[in-house]
């Protein structure tokens, strides 16, 4: 077990090495640079060579990249061009309102898929099954942002439940937090509902179909004991699989979600990073993402030894 | 090492929202202004930085020296000022009760050091550092300049409202080097910066500066006393407008500084709420033409481009047909300003593409395409490239507009290459109206060839003039030579005006006593429960 | 459990070969029949079938030029001349969304074509030779591990916004997924005995994989390409919104939302149609994958 | 005839499908079974003995089946009109089943003990401790050792024997009167099969259960059956004891079904000294490489050495594991041997870079007819692709397939057809006829009868022997079934973990067995003394 995950671990540095070198090409291959941007509009041709300069970006490519590489391996992830502020600070702000929202999701998201996909799994072919398929394939055909704007005019602005906008975290009490919370969620998970209620459905009806699940029967047992014991627990693996794989996708709506609910979170920093091209933090939050993932990822591996015997390490 | 970031990064969210929940608790107490700016903060140098939002910080945090009237007129702020009978030696004397937000007492040093670094960034101090002889402290509170010739290029300049305004910093931040934003957020004005509360590109919270004295005449324009009526002032950025509206509506914001004309109706007529057009505040669009490449180093194809655009359709785009809040303006300068002209005003105002056409057929234009760069992550510049892209291409133009957002903008508009190697033909932009009215400062008029501001016009002619202005006092004489100028602009097209529209401004209904200045300020506002 | 029918009739006796309904070409013709069965897939094909007509025949369709601007009829409502009024440039909206049929579809076809060729190839690539997989699979995992949605965004910045970017920006995230499928498969049927003994007969090794081998991807691919097709279309959308899509001018249903946005309260049709355009479309395609999934491969899910 | 109580009676049953096919695919079924009876079930793929037990247990998939006829009487209770509670509560206590995958029918994520536990949380409503108890006995008395451990385990980290003796404890916990074991024993080895077989003979005779056994194996059935009942295609054909069925059957069907089972009675002589086609020298196999932190290596052949003649065909016999189908892969080079040397025809292969020559002198039938055609692509092909491969002309080539079709007795004009659309034993002539168009002088079966009803695999034996016959080709015939090796092969190997534990030819093997495992394959074999084909015991040659 141990040396599984120091093996993963190490495997995860090439990984996260490519990251890097991807992320720093594709960025400081695009045209606009953040000197310009903290001069403003007006500046001249002189004042930005100066700030270039005294920002590092007039060495040759691969310099700046060894040198970033080695100061991240120190532990140092600069400063944010823009804002002069350590990315690290900066990342760390804005990584609680991220988090919170990530977290509710996914609770939310497994909370309502899983019963949703085991009852359509039991009455298959029935109209409940069909209702909750229908809904599920309606729940990735309408953006995000349309479901965020909808929610907020009904609750929001109609019933006035909730605020429109804005993040406060826990520490300002948990009314606050929740209440703000509760729209944004809502929204960001619509999707991953959909997407989480499918697989559970089709790996229940899958592992229905298994012999285990006939000696089940074979031994007496009603069909809710055999679908909460036996189908469910052997549907694990692939449903803690899209779970796994719905955090990963989550940041794609996190930045739309972010955006319409005014939150300040990662999402946000990492699109304004890029209007302003503030290469150190998207690069910073770049690879912080992707060593979430990586993360994420270890963690399901780790989690099928939890649910299937089988597997072990 | 990683724990400590992340356990420094929980103390500070806990921190501030200690500060929050604390606000949110007394409120009977405490007076807050949340506003939403048109841009978040994410830098504090409010000198290197031509960004209008690191303007309305500095306003915040620092004072200047002198400051315009709501007339135009430089008056007394920090200092006070005497001019020698020969008009070359002015003297500027510090006002009492002055401190910056840690203590110090401001002296003429910091003002001397101050004045030296913006005058390295700012066109107009650059004009005045360049006629200058020299600037000597003379004592704590004193400080001369003296010119060769007699100018007037001191008050200009020391009143300078926007752009980037002469704040005045610690000596210790204005020694630093142009090419290294300063981090102190020290200053002597009427807010102080809530450092632990900053949150760059998300919030920053300003808290009434206790210390802060204020001069006794009232407040008008820059000028008077900066009176602090409320305890903080937290300002938010909000990336979509709906969202901010939305907010706005239900109560959870004050002051909304530039609501997307667009989405006026949702609060006009609510009497929650008021809304307020600034003229000082608005802006003027204008097109500008690249002179080192084909086909606009022609200059008959650049008249051909003058022809073609007309002001109307760019500001229906921007803020609605027949809009209140925008107009058309021939005047380079702007209709308010004291040099306001309107020379060749049909043809500016005017789009005319047959003429347009037959100017082209005559310059033998061969049809190559004319890249235009279209910024679209900007509110006010998003709907200018498709007006300019149509009217171009309604006279003749064959136009490859590039979408892209305005940091690339920034980045190609620098290049001098041919379109084929980066290059461009076409950008647009806007400015501030106080900034366009200076024909020193404004960058657009500048035509010093490859020193001048992007497109790079070549025309000595205007660069002799405005020398002249700058070394100008009387007032007569400056209008005359500003008209000209204009005229020269135009027949050069050296820019190309496309009218001027306001921003507008929507408050609650508790919020009043918003000075008509060049900048939003927040000083003097009062908010009633 | 599964009984097979085919087993309780099928003979022994060496002549009595059993009548098979459709010959063995028949198998797509046959699928199509299967799929098309179902409503909820029959009414999908009709509604991207009526999409697809309106792509191809859009400037029959009554429309006008969807980019002229004329922001002097800005935000007007329906009328004779503006079918569904007009948008914050004065341009036509009914325009807008027939000739946005085009930019959408092109998005999603667009992204399906090089997300699945190039997939194919690194999937063939890393699952049939040992030493491109080590090398080639780090790459993919590399690109796998940086949100899809942020590398579209940078990438829509470094080239500037052309249809041709977003599509390749769109199009990038989605090679790793489907390489590893394809290897996957390629993985799981070099071991079957059909390939072991087309290798036996001499069969080399592109022949081995076009024959034997990629047949296989094409059920997984097909149910796969469903998916990119509509997440492609809603990726387009959501780049709009965060100001990193097609160029503004451009009439795409995306555009139109995130244009239409700031109108959510005062004219919410702009941002209606088009959104009911993109749900349509993503809708029926969503559905047609799903039908097509459980005729071809009911284990499809599983490698999402 | 009989005062033992009914406890099955099954009258009259038609299974359909749901909606109804063109036929039913039970047909009027009727037969009983006594207390400690057994009854076979009897018949091929396809004859519906399986869905027959599965509507006694009341477990016929709800959308696609239903009985429509008749009457299943339990204990005289009418099971097909019970409420489904009812029904369950007859399951497991009334009557168990016992299926054949031991390696699926436990639920994998929960321990055995847990799984035979549930059978008594269900029925009865003794406490935990109480409940353990019974568990662990009952796990004893299905000879399980060291039930705490066995009690704590997952399925997978038991053997197939273990897991279906927990299948069984957990049918039999509550001694219910009808057992229903599906072809319990067919994914066993066969001296596993044996001990399973004597165990629920045993459990039965002590609790006088009755037992239906449904199977293909007419050994097994002449081991244990009292009664056997054939069933073909749905119908009943006949029903009877033992001794009726096996030495007098009535109908045609049964006489052809008896008579197709292969028995242990050797066949065939041993080939004359003609020239070796292969010989395989100190073959050895590892798999597995050595790690960082263990070594993972298995050895799955060693120290292989025989020898195969022109128009010989050389049995290699062993069990599950026994290494067998290693040596297979490795003399065609599917697998690299580790080791030693394989020499064909006078070459050494071993280290040769190019197969292709070797290639078309070897060729391999594999065992799952139905995933070795590529199903995408026509018969002809299919035929066509090695000859093309080699530079046969098209036309040439499509002729030769058509011969050779002919060869297998299949029509040349289902060149156009695809696999699906053949049954197990044509596809199985067919990748026969693919291997053989190439003209090879070694054939290697590995498996190649294995997965065919009985009836289909003699004739494909008597086809690979007419082959044999006509081209003068090798074989290399590799089974785990010794009565099927006893047919065909002229030599035998058998081995067992990886070695060869014996060689010769196959009547000295078979009957002057030197080896204690090759006896105790031999013995474990059902029925070693019926000679099917005669419809008599076995006269043993002394």
């Amino acid at each position: 077990m141990f040396g599984f995950v120091l093996k993963r671990v190490l495997s995860a540095i090439p990984v996260l090495l490519m990251v890097a070198v991807i992320v720093f090409l594709v960025l400081r291959l695009s045209p606009g640079d953040p000197a310009v941007m903290i001069a403003g509009p007006n500046a001249t041709p002189e004042q930005l060579e100066d700030l270039r300069t005294s920002m590092g970006l007039n060495r040759p490519l691969l310099e700046q990249l060894f040198i970033w590489m080695g100061n991240i391996a120190r532990g140092d992830f600069g400063v944010s061009l823009v804002s002069g502020k350590p990315v690290a600070d900066l990342v760390m702000d804005r990584f609680g309102p991220t988090l919170a929202l990530s977290i509710t999701t996914v609770i939310l998201a497994v909370a309502v898929a899983i019963p949703l996909g085991v009852i359509a799994a039991w009455q298959q072919g029935k109209w409940i099954d069909r209702l909750v398929m229908a809904g599920s394939v309606v729940g990735f055909s309408v953006p995000v942002f349309i479901i965020g704007y909808v929610l907020i005019l009904i609750f929001a602005r109609k019933l006035g439940w909730f605020p429109v906008q804005g993040y406060r975290p826990m520490s300002a009490g948990f009314g606050e937090f929740a209440s703000r919370l509760v729209l944004p969620t809502v929204t960001l998970s619509f999707p991953y509902i959909a997407l989480i209620a499918r697989i559970v459905r089709t790996n229940v009806i899958e592992v229905m179909n298994e012999d285990y699940i006939r000696t089940a029967r074979a031994k007496g047992l009603a069909e809710r004991g055999v679908l909460m014991d036996h189908a469910l627990g052997n549907a694990a693996v692939p449903i803690v699989t899209i779970v796994g794989v719905s955090i990963t996708m989550l940041i794609g709506g996190v930045v739309v979600t972010e955006s319409v609910f005014n939150i300040p979170g990662l999402g946000r920093l990492v699109l304004e990073a890029v209007l302003a091209r503030d290469y150190t933090v998207i690069q910073t939050v770049i690879l912080l993402f992707s060593t979430i993932y990586v993360f994420i990822n270890l963690s399901v591996d780790l989690l099928y030894g939890l649910f299937d015997p089988r597997i072990r390490y | 090492m990683f724990m400590n970031r992340f356990q420094s990064g929980l103390l500070k969210t806990t921190l501030l929202s200690l500060c929050l929940s604390t606000a949110g608790f007394a409120a009977q107490a405490e007076t807050t202004i949340t506003a939403v700016m048109h841009a978040p903060l994410r830098a504090v140098d409010p000198v290197i930085s031509t960004a209008y939002i690191l303007r309305n910080y500095g306003y915040m945090v620092y004072d200047t020296l002198l400051a315009r009237d709501s007339q135009g007129a430089p008056q007394p702020q920090m200092a006070d000022w005497t001019v020698s009978d020969d008009g070359k030696t002015y003297t500027f004397t510090l006002r009492d009760g002055l401190k910056f937000h840690d203590g110090a007492p401001v002296t003429a040093e910091d003002a001397v050091a101050s004045l030296n670094r913006w005058s390295q960034v700012d066109k107009t101090g650059q004009v005045m550092a360049a006629l200058m002889s020299e600037m000597t402290v003379v004592d704590d509170k004193t400080f001369t300049m003296t010119f060769p010739e007699p100018t007037g290029i001191a008050l200009i300049a020391l009143s300078k409202p926007s752009g980037v305004a002469p704040f005045i910093l610690p000596k210790a931040a204005a020694e630093t080097p142009i090419s290294q934003p300063i981090t102190s957020t020290i200053g002597s004005g009427p807010f102080k910066f809530d450092e632990a509360a900053y949150q760059p590109g998300v919030s920053a919270t300003f808290l009434k500066n206790e210390d802060y004295v204020p001069r006794t005449e009232p407040a008008d324009g820059l000028a008077g006393g900066k009176v602090v009526k409320v305890d903080k002032v937290v300002w938010t950025t909000m990336p979509d407008s709906m969202t901010a509206v939305n907010a706005m509506l239900s109560g959870e914001i004050d002051f909304y500084e530039q609501i997307p004309h667009d989405l006026l109706p949702l609060v006009e007529g609510n009497p929650d709420f008021t809304t307020e057009m600034y003229r000082k505040q608005g802006s003027q669009n204008l097109v500008r033409l690249n002179f080192t490449q084909p086909p606009f180093d022609n200059p008959k194809i650049r008249e051909a481009a003058l022809l073609a655009l007309g002001q109307q359709s760019m500001l229906d785009a921007q803020v609605g047909a027949g809009s209140q809040y925008a107009r058309t303006c021939p005047a380079v300068f702007g209709c308010e300003s004291p040099y306001a002209s309107d020379y060749a005003a049909d043809k500016i105002l005017e789009p005319h593409p047959e003429e347009a056409k037959a100017a082209l057929a005559e310059a033998g234009y061969d049809g190559a395409p004319v890249l235009l760069m279209h910024a679209t992550d900007l509110n006010n510049l998003a709907p200018q490239g498709p007006v300019i892209g149509q009217q171009l291409r309604d006279a003749g133009f064959t136009v490859d507009m590039v979408s892209m957002d305005w940091a690339s903008v920034v980045a190609r508009r620098a290049s001098k290459a041919p379109v084929a190697e980066g290059g461009w033909n076409v950008f647009s932009t806007t400015n501030v109206l106080p900034d366009v009215g200076d024909p020193i400062g404004f960058i657009g008029v500048a035509a010093g060839g490859a020193s001048s501001w992007f497109g790079w016009p070549d025309v000595p002619e205007i660069e002799e003039l405005r020398g002249k202005l700058a070394s100008t006092s009387d007032p007569d004489e400056q209008k005359r030579i500003g008209q000209e100028i204009d005229k020269l602009v135009i027949d050069n097209e050296v820019m190309i005006p496309m009218g001027e529209f306001y921003n507008v401004t929507v408050k609650s209904a508790s919020l009043t006593g918003q000075l008509d200045a060049e900048a939003p300020v927040f000083w003097n506002m009062e908010k009633s429960e | 459990m599964t009984f097979e029918p085919d087993s309780a009739v099928a003979p022994n006796a060496p002549l009595d070969l059993p009548e098979m309904e459709g010959s063995g070409k028949g198998g797509a013709w046959q699928v199509l029949r299967d799929v098309l069965s179902s409503w909820p897939a029959r009414i999908s094909a009709i509604v991207l079938l009526l999409i697809v007509l309106m792509a191809v025949f859009a400037p029959f369709l009554g429309t006008g030029n969807p980019v002229t601007i004329n922001p002097a009829l800005r935000l007007q409502g329906s009328s004779a001349e503006h079918w569904l009024g007009t948008d914050s440039y004065g341009r036509d909206v009914y325009s807008r969304i027939v000739y946005g049929a085009r930019i959408s579809l092109a998005v999603g076809a667009g992204t399906v074509i090089v997300s699945l060729v190039l997939g194919i190839f690194f999937g063939v690539l890393t699952g049939y030779f040992k030493w491109a997989d080590i090398i080639v699979m780090r790459f993919m995992d590399g690109l796998m591990a940086i949100p899809g949605i942020l590398l579209a965004i940078a990438l829509v910045a470094i080239s500037g916004a052309t249809l041709t970017t977003v599509l390749i920006a769109i199009a990038v995230p989605e090679i790793p997924r489907v390489a590893r499928m394809v290897r996957s498969v390629i993985l799981g049927v070099r071991n079957e005995p059909y390939v072991e003994a087309a290798s036996i007969l001499g069969t080399g090794v592109w022949k081995m994989v076009w024959r034997h081998m990629l047949p296989n991807t094409v059920a997984p691919l097909i149910v796969q390409g469903t998916y990119i097709f509509a997440s492609a279309i809603m990726t387009e959308s959501i780049l709009s919104f965060l100001g990193a899509g097609v160029p503004p001018e451009t009439p795409s249903w995306g555009n139109m939302m995130a244009d239409g946005r700031t109108f959510f309260l005062l004219k919410p049709e702009l941002i209606l149609y088009p959104g009911v355009m993109v749900s349509l479309t993503v809708l029926s395609v969503n559905m047609l994958g799903d039908v097509l999934r459980d005729r071809l491969d009911p284990r499809m899910a599983k490698r999402l | 005839m009989n005062d033992t109580p009914v406890v099955l009676s099954v009258e009259d049953v038609t299974i359909d499908t749901r909606p109804a096919g063109r036929k039913p695919i039970v047909r009027n079924i009727t037969f009983d079974v006594r207390e400690a009876e057994t009854v076979c079930i009897v018949g091929e793929s396809g004859s519906g003995k399986s869905v027959t037990s599965m509507a006694i247990m009341g477990l016929l998939p709800k959308d696609s089946l239903q009985v429509t006829g008749g009457r299943i009487l339990l204990d005289g209770e009418d099971v097909l009109k019970v409420t489904p509670a009812r029904m369950r509560e007859l399951r497991a206590s009334r009557v168990a089943m016992v299926f054949q995958e031991p390696m699926t029918a436990l639920n994998p994520v929960k321990t055995v003990g847990d799984q035979i536990d549930e059978v008594l949380r269900l029925h009865t409503k003794l406490s935990a401790a109480e409940r353990r108890k019974k568990v662990l006995h009952m796990m004893e008395r299905v000879q399980l050792p060291d039930v705490e451990r066995i009690y704590r385990s997952y399925p997978h980290q038991l053997s197939g024997g273990q897991r279906q003796r927990i299948v069984i404890a957990m049918a039999l916990i509550l001694r219910p009167r009808l057992l229903l074991a599906d072809e319990p024993t067919t994914a066993l080895d066969v001296t596993t099969q044996k001990q399973i077989l004597r165990l629920i003979k045993e459990l039965q005779e002590e609790e006088k259960t009755a037992v239906v056994f449904v199977t293909h194996d007419f050994g097994v059935v002449s081991e244990i059956a009292d009664r056997i009942v054939v069933m073909n295609r749905g119908d009943l054909v006949e029903t009877g004891t033992r001794d009726e069925i096996l030495t007098h059957p009535k109908e045609d069907y049964t006489r052809m079904l008896v008579s197709s089972v292969p028995s242990l009675v050797p066949r065939c002589d041993p080939v004359p000294k003609n020239p070796k086609v292969m010989e395989v020298i100190g073959l050895a196999k590892r798999y597995g490489k050595k790690g960082f932190t263990s070594d993972s290596t298995v050895l799955a052949a060693q120290g292989i050495s025989f020898t195969v003649r022109k128009g010989e065909i050389t049995g290699i016999i062993g069990e599950s594991g026994s290494g067998k189908s290693t040596v297979a892969r490795c003399v065609m080079r599917l697998t690299e041997p580790s080791e030693g040397a394989v020499v064909l025809n006078g070459q050494d292969i071993v280290p040769m870079h190019n197969l292709r020559a070797v290639r078309k002198q070897v060729q391999y039938i594999f065992q799952d007819p139905y995933r070795s055609l590529n199903p995408r692509r026509t018969i002809g092909q299919s035929l066509m692709e090695g000859l093309v491969n080699y530079g046969v002309p098209e036309k040439e080539a499509s002729r030769k397939a058509a011969e050779t079709l002919e060869m297998v007795n299949l029509p040349a004009h289902v060149m156009n057809r695809y696999p699906h659309q053949f049954s197990g034993g044509q596809r199985q002539r067919i990748a026969i006829a693919r291997a053989v168009v190439m003209e090879p002088s070694l054939l290697i079966a590995d498996e190649a009868v294995s997965a065919l009803d009985v009836t289909v695999q003699a004739q494909v034996l008597r086809l690979l022997e007419d082959i044999r016959t006509n081209t003068g080709v090798s074989i290399l015939f590799i089974t785990h079934d010794l009565r099927v090796a006893a047919q065909i092969c002229n030599t035998i190997v058998v081995m067992q973990r990886g070695r060869i534990v014996e060689q010769g030819p196959a009547r000295d093997v078979l009957a002057w067995p030197t080896h204690d495992y090759t006896r105790a394959l031999i013995d474990a074999a059902p029925a070693p003394d019926w000679d099917f084909q005669n419809f008599r015991p076995v006269e043993r040659a002394v």
